[in-house]
């Protein structure tokens, strides 16, 4: 054998394929601080600590929505769920906190993971694309929020249990956004560390040979939609907590910025390639574009437009596309 | 495609929104010198109305009132809207109040009930001046708050009903109606419905053969009301929605149906559209709120209170929350109706509480 | 089902109303179909709806200025559709963004396009043709309908009988093959997100006959809405399979759901969840008889 | 010299840099009217680089292409067929969902697409006549993925001689590896096929089966490290020669016949199979010991692959019984089969086999994961020097081990692949699908020492071969499906073979 090493792929980019794959694993952050320059460029008043700080409280429900389906993502599904799961749960939360108080949390987060296990293993037992799953899903839960709490949004009158979540870290960083990092470092840590990550690229990048080699591909797929669950629960308690309130509909807005953030984040929607992190830059970048440009002064129908062409160029700018051969 | 071209062409685009974001920013307040509450210099006031979209009739006018009011002090409103979505209302409130103006006035429509407390704390923490309009849990109470101002509202319960009397006279005080309930999940929708239910006991002819709900969209009330007429068929008489959006849509239902001018149709809010088919005669009745005086009398309160022309403890507990005046529009009066009713007078500070129709219940 | 338990829903002028309903999704699935068919996915629907929806409203005759261009102006509606098609397949073939962003990216733009055209004040039309296609029948079927009827129809023969139609189709089945056969892809992909963009804004059109009025929320939920029809109708998400007149059949039993759910007297708050629920059961229903060990499922 | 006397085909010098790589280093190559020129040449020899050269898919750095004596830059597949050269791909290029018809006219349609509308009447004709021409009797509107495999490369074949509408010429017809997934009655049409084209057309013929190549060409070029290193005429040459020349010194291509097949001395089966039955099989019965090698044979279509997948519990089985070591096992999934012990190489490395983008270690370490990890947690050093260790023992040529595996040869792929059940320590039995597909003969040596060195080790082997003589080479007995069932069962000691003829009266 003279030639050890032959280049397999025709695909594959004889041009310097390393440093443009270097380059594009920090795009999610370049195009993060390039937006927070901007931002200041246009109104010098949001590069201060207090702006900064509420932004990153804002975006913590949605670093978190988006951490937990990065992980569906990563196994090669969607999750379209999330959002109307968080909905109902803001609602649950609310209709439990009188009852249960401190323990409502958990057992909430608790019956998020559960409703994300069900669809997981509906999707994984049936054999139906996790897309019809959980669009389907999202209209049952949406329909069940609207029913358990009568259309209406439940209050809540007292809410010691959740205020934690409001407080400040060393008086600077919001507890929810501390949270929303702890969980996006611990699935990361968690995944880093055991077979886990091999296991969910594996079902990602290539799912009959993952199976093939003995992967727990249908448990690493129900896990996958679990915390995905999970992570939906959570973000219904942050929500709680800033609104003293659920509603059958106060989540649903977040799940196109969810999948937003996702890609944005370089995370490939094939599945495999990507990381929870690039999901969190993804996160900032998202909720700036929705909070930073209404406040900077941007007409609303501009504003429409420029987070449209925005989002298109920062995927383009964080896919690194060395390693998705076809897009769709 | 090759590598290279791929980020350029990204990066250029992105330069490109750059430029135009900041080339499409407004000013920004410059000048920021901590005034005590109350006495701000007027031209250190920040004017804020956030409403859903300016991309329905009402709430553009709401705008554009706001506009007319801040222009008379010689000031600028920013204009924002959160397009129907609770977190992002929230969102930019927060990322407002965190900018840290002294002598921020806003006007806000919250997006429901449950959306006012967020708000309303993070406004008194920023010592921001608020006015909120049309939704407010029961028990959360401006009396209780410093710079929480005013709560403006209408009585739902009233026009609801007052529109349901006007279809009952106009189909001669029976026969069958449908009703278009907005979003389930806000005040305004409860309240308008409880008052067609008022008036359908003081007119035991009227029935209410079908309820559903259209969501105030002109294009659901469209299907919803087919589906209805299907239905039900010639025993529909009437149509009540729970506003003129979705009137609309039941009009454009029924003249595709060929009942155009056989079915009374009533709604409320009174958008421009509405007030020319009432005129018209092929709509019985709608209710104005007046979304012009609402945008401007929201900054005007908050103006007043910023530049120490008002005293928040002089203000009557009557007049900080309260239900404004609204006007039954029938053919009678719609001519009135067709252009904005509000003048500068109604915005200076000794007569802002002048449209006060009585204290929230 | 629906037959039996409301003596309403079986009656002629329901059926009519059902088609009459139908007629906007249709057009809109017909568009979705072929890029679903190449595998991608597009949610501009909504955006592109709306663009069009204002642009047309200002063009015909209407309350807002002097325009009366008729059919010209919703030539130049459905050209704007198609433009914006062309902006999705342009991010798609030449900054290489996944489709699902692409077309969301899209759809923002051309949400905020037709916020800038509404200005505040609500185009009505008074063009008598336009509204007239609303409300006029032929056969016991508004205009609109006959005109989905239409589009179906062309939209069966671009994929039967047009090279375009064809490559979509290919594309989805073996895009590599193709450009291994020498065919240039990326053309025919930009071209066919062209077409959907196309039959977006003559849904757009066509909502606003309805309606009477140009509103930036015509094309509210027929994203989600167009895909569904197509799934239960057959067509794949990864492409490949169905087609026009699957999608076609999709639209109707969707059509027949919602409008039996409303005729039965389904509560209101559970109609969305029992939508949900047949589309899975459709989508497990047809996926069960085909069902192996090993098969991936994304 | 007169243009029918030219070369229908030149490369003088052709020279193509990889980053690290000399993929061509100088190649020359003739292609004379109307012969069949074989290409030899190991894995990493050159030979894919240059065919893809040839039909405009890689642009060479260096060296000139000629097309009957004239200088061609060839930028597309477009540009080689206008001059008319086309390919048949390994991997079958057709799009599954189109009609034969539209497959074979993809790309040039002519006059069966007008302004882009389709006449489906002129379509069916035109792909009617060039099924015609290789005299295939395939329906032109039947759907592409309805045919057989035999079926689809005729298909491919008559899409291929397309090109002749764009150059008024003979054309050049390349093939690359055609039968590597054919069975042996395919590859005799296939071949007739070949001879025939040869009337009208040259052909390029591509395998690693030397006899196949010295079967039907005229001539055989060697590739060697990017360079032609010789030129022999078939008729009168052996394998061996070939051989010799394609590895630089005398080989020895009898890597398997020798070799002492192992002893087999136990008592009870590993692996004891019992009344077996599936979609495509029923009542299958087999037994192999520890350190046996069972081969099964069979024509395509004969189930012996879904076999081979319902042992692995990637296919299910509706009846029968399977013990290991005497214990009833249940093979509900891939998983049980794998703590059971039981390991599987697919055929579809690159699809099923292996998973491209990960990296090397962890393609090797994906299933046992417990060999790499303490605890609950992957031990990057623990698995470091486990991988390498594994990479050493087998010689895997790879930059690091975090190198992704598509970025390797197919032979140390395989190897990768292979090692992936040999980490764990925990192997008794393994499931090879034609391990050595698409492998070059160095490649295949060393997974024929693999294997054996396995077998000496106690590890019971199912080998699905890619040849008989392989299956006859390497196995301790072979079994011969048709049709879904075992037909018969034949002893196969080392110095007792069975000859392939046997074999193949069984299995039609």
């Amino acid at each position: 054998m003279s030639t050890p090493v032959a280049v397999a792929e025709p695909a594959a980019n004889p041009a310097g394929p390393r440093r443009a794959g270097r380059l594009t694993g920090f795009m999610p952050l370049i195009a993060l601080v390039a937006l927070v320059l901007a931002l200041a460029i246009a109104d010098s008043d949001f590069l201060t600590t207090r702006s900064l700080t509420a932004a990153l409280r804002t975006a913590a429900p949605l670093i978190v929505l988006a951490a937990g389906a990065t992980l569906v993502v990563l196994c090669g599904g969607i999750d379209l769920s999330i959002a109307a799961l968080a909905s109902l749960s803001t609602v649950l939360l609310a209709l439990w906190l009188p009852d249960l108080g401190g323990l409502a949390t958990p057992v909430v987060i608790l019956a998020a993971t559960a409703i994300g296990a069900v669809q997981g293993v509906a999707h994984v037992l049936l054999r139906i694309p996790s897309f019809i799953v959980t669009l389907g899903g999202m209209s049952i839960l949406s329909a069940v929020a609207l029913v358990v709490s009568g259309a209406g949004t439940v209050r809540v009158v007292d809410d010691t249990p959740v205020k934690w979540l409001e407080l400040y870290v060393g008086g600077y960083v919001p507890m929810s956004a501390a949270v929303a990092i702890i969980v996006v470092a611990v699935i990361a840590v968690v995944l880093k560390v055991t077979p886990l990550q091999s296991w969910v690229s594996a079902t990602g990048y290539s799912e009959s040979a993952a199976r093939l080699a003995g992967t727990p591909v249908d448990l690493v797929k129900i896990a996958a939609f679990c915390v995905s669950g999970a992570c939906a629960g959570l973000a219904a308690v942050m929500l709680v907590s800033r609104q003293y309130s659920g509603g059958p509909t106060m989540a649903d807005n977040l799940l196109l910025p969810a999948v937003a953030a996702i890609v944005v984040g370089g995370t490939a929607i094939t599945g495999g390639h990507g990381s929870v992190w690039r999901s969190l830059a993804g996160a900032l970048v998202v909720t700036l574009l929705r909070v930073g440009l209404p406040i900077v002064g941007v007409p609303s129908a501009y504003e429409q437009i420029l987070y449209g062409v925005i989002i298109v160029v920062c995927v383009a700018l964080t896919l690194d596309w060395s390693k998705v051969s076809i897009i769709k | 495609m090759r590598i290279t071209p791929r980020p350029a062409v990204a990066l250029l685009s992105l330069t490109l929104a750059a430029a135009a974001l900041a080339g499409c920013s407004e000013e920004a307040a410059g000048d920021k010198t901590a005034t005590d509450a109350g006495g701000c210099k007027p031209a250190d006031v920040k004017l804020v109305g956030q409403v859903r979209n300016e991309s329905n009739p009402y709430e553009a006018s709401w705008l554009a009132g706001g506009d007319a009011f801040a222009k008379s002090v010689g000031l600028t409103q920013e204009r924002l809207t959160y397009g129907g979505d609770s977190t992002k209302q929230q969102e930019q409130i927060s990322q407002i109040l965190a900018k840290g103006d002294k002598c921020l006035v806003l006007n806000v429509l919250p997006n429901g009930d449950s959306d006012t407390a967020p708000i309303v704390k993070g406004a008194d923490k920023a010592g921001a001046y608020l006015v909120t309009q049309w939704n407010k849990p029961a028990d959360l109470k401006p009396a209780d708050y410093k710079t929480w101002v005013s709560h403006i509202t209408y009585n739902g319960v009233e026009s609801g009903q007052q529109i349901g009397d006007a279809l009952a006279t106009a189909i001669g005080g029976s026969g069958g109606i449908i009703a278009l309930q907005g979003v389930l999940d806000t005040a305004a929708a409860k309240d308008r419905f409880a008052g067609l239910q008022a008036s359908l006991k003081k007119n035991p002819g009227v029935t209410l053969l079908d309820q559903q709900a259209a969501n105030f969209s002109r294009a659901e009330a469209l299907t919803v009301t087919k589906t209805l007429l299907t239905k039900h068929g010639d025993k529909v008489k009437a149509i009540w929605a729970a506003n003129d959006d979705m009137a609309l849509g039941a009009l454009e239902a029924l003249q595709q149906a060929g009942l155009s001018g056989k079915v009374a149709v009533a709604g409320i809010d009174a958008v421009p559209d509405a007030v020319k088919a009432v005129n018209d005669g092929t709509m019985t009745a709608t209710v104005s709120s007046d979304g012009t005086w609402q945008g401007g009398i929201g900054l005007a309160i908050g103006f007043c209170v910023a530049t120490g022309k008002l005293k928040v403890a002089d203000i009557a507990a009557a007049n900080r929350a309260f239900f404004a005046k609204q006007f039954l529009v029938t053919k009678a009066n719609a001519a009135d109706f067709s252009q904005p009713k509000t003048t500068a007078s109604d915005f200076e500070c000794g007569n802002v509480f002048n449209r006060v129709a009585g204290p929230l219940t | 089902m629906f037959a039996a338990l409301s003596p309403q829903f079986r009656s002629l002028g329901n059926a009519q109303n059902i088609m009459d309903a139908a007629a906007v999704l249709a057009v809109v699935t017909c568009g979705i179909t072929f890029v679903l068919m190449m595998g991608s996915i597009d949610l501009s629907s909504a955006g592109v709806m709306g663009a069009s929806a204002l642009t047309v409203s200002l063009l015909v005759a209407n309350n807002r200025n002097d325009n009366d261009l008729g059919l010209l102006g919703i030539a130049v509606a459905v050209l704007l559709g198609c433009a914006f098609g062309c902006l999705s397949g342009l991010a798609l073939v030449l900054l290489k963004v996944p489709s699902f962003m692409a077309t969301l990216g899209v759809s923002a733009i051309g949400l905020g396009v037709a916020t800038l055209m509404f200005a505040g004040v609500q185009p009505n039309i008074t063009d008598a043709m336009l509204k007239g296609w609303a409300i006029d029948r032929f056969l016991g079927l508004s205009y609109l309908t006959w005109i989905a009827v239409a589009c179906i129809l062309v939209g069966w023969l671009i994929q039967r009988y047009t090279r375009l139609g064809r490559y979509a189709y290919a594309i989805g089945g073996a895009e590599e093959v193709l450009a291994l056969s020498g065919v240039k892809v990326k053309p025919y992909k930009v071209a066919v997100f062209a077409l959907a963009g196309a039959f977006y804004g003559l849904g757009g059109v066509m909502v606003t006959s309805q309606l009477g009025a140009g509103l930036v929320q015509a094309g509210n939920g027929y994203d989600f809405s167009a895909i569904t029809a197509a799934v239960v109708g057959g067509t794949l998400l990864t492409g490949g399979r169905g087609g026009v007149l699957h999608s076609a059949v999709g639209v109707l039993l969707v059509m027949v759901l919602t409008n039996g759910l409303v005729q039965v007297g389904v509560s209101p708050y559970w109609q969305g969840g029992v939508e949900g629920l047949i589309v899975v059961a459709a989508v497990a229903a047809a996926v069960i008889p085909q069902r192996r060990r090993n098969q991936v499922v994304k | 010299m007169s243009v029918a006397e030219m070369p229908a085909l030149e490369v003088r010098g052709l020279v193509k840099h990889y980053p690290g790589v000399k993929a061509l280093d100088g190649v020359d190559l003739v292609v004379r009217q109307h012969e069949v020129l074989g290409l030899a040449g190991e894995n990493g020899a050159g030979k894919s680089t240059l065919l893809k050269a040839l039909v405009g898919l890689v642009t060479p750095d260096a060296g000139e292409i000629y097309v009957r004596g004239e200088a061609v830059k060839l930028r597309s597949v477009v540009e080689a067929a206008n001059h008319g050269i086309g390919m048949v791909f390994q991997e079958q290029s057709l799009v599954p969902n189109l009609t034969a018809a539209e497959n074979i006219l993809l790309g040039s349609e002519g006059a069966s697409v007008r302004r882009g509308l389709y006449r489906w009447d002129v379509m069916r004709r035109l792909a009617q006549e060039q099924l015609d021409k290789i005299g295939s009797k395939i329906d032109p509107l039947a759907r592409t993925d309805s045919l057989s495999f035999a079926d689809r490369q005729m298909v491919e074949i008559a899409k291929v001689l397309r090109i002749e509408q764009r150059s008024q010429h003979p054309p050049v017809i390349i093939l690359d590896e055609p039968t590597s997934v054919l069975e042996s009655k395919e590859i005799d049409t296939l071949f007739a096929q070949i001879r025939r084209l040869r009337e009208f057309a040259s052909v390029v013929f591509v395998s690693h089966r030397l006899d196949e190549v010295l079967d039907v060409c005229d001539r055989v070029t060697v590739l060697r490290s990017g360079q032609s290193v010789g030129e022999v005429a078939a008729a009168g040459a052996v394998p061996r020669e070939l051989h010799r020349m394609m590895i630089g010194s005398t080989g020895s291509d009898d890597h398997y016949h020798e070799n002492a097949a192992s002893v087999v001395g136990s008592e009870q089966p590993r692996l004891s199979v019992r009344g077996l039955s599936g979609k495509s099989f029923r009542g299958i019965d087999l037994d192999v010991a520890a350190g046996e090698i069972v081969s099964i044979v069979g024509v395509h279509g004969s189930g012996r692959e879904d076999v081979c997948r319902a042992l692995f519990g990637a296919e299910p089985a509706t009846a029968g019984e399977i013990r290991m070591d005497g214990r009833k096992i249940d093979l509900r999934s891939t998983r049980a089969a794998c703590a059971a012990g039981i390991g599987y190489v697919p055929a579809e490395r690159k699809i099923e086999g292996m998973v491209g983008p990960m990296s090397v270690a962890d393609n090797m370490t994906l299933t046992k994961q417990k060999a790499r990890c303490a605890g609950p947690f992957v031990a990057p050093a623990k698995q470091a020097s486990l991988v390498d260790r594994w990479i050493e023992r087998l010689s895997i040529r790879t930059p690091t081990r975090d190198t992704a595996i598509q970025r390797l040869s197919g032979g140390n792929q395989q190897k990768v692949v292979l090692a992936r059940w040999l980490v764990g320590g925990d192997i008794k039995l393994l499931l090879l699908d034609h391990p050595t597909r698409g492998l070059d003969i160095g490649a295949r040596s060393e997974v024929y020492r693999l294997m054996r060195e396995l077998a000496a080790s106690g590890v019971a082997t199912v080998l699905l071969a890619d040849s008989l003589e392989e299956a006859i080479g390497m196995a301790d007995r072979i079994l011969v499906m048709n049709d879904g069932r075992v037909v018969t069962e034949v002893a196969c000691p080392a110095g007792g073979k069975p000859s392939p003829l046997d074999l193949v009266k069984e299995m039609v």
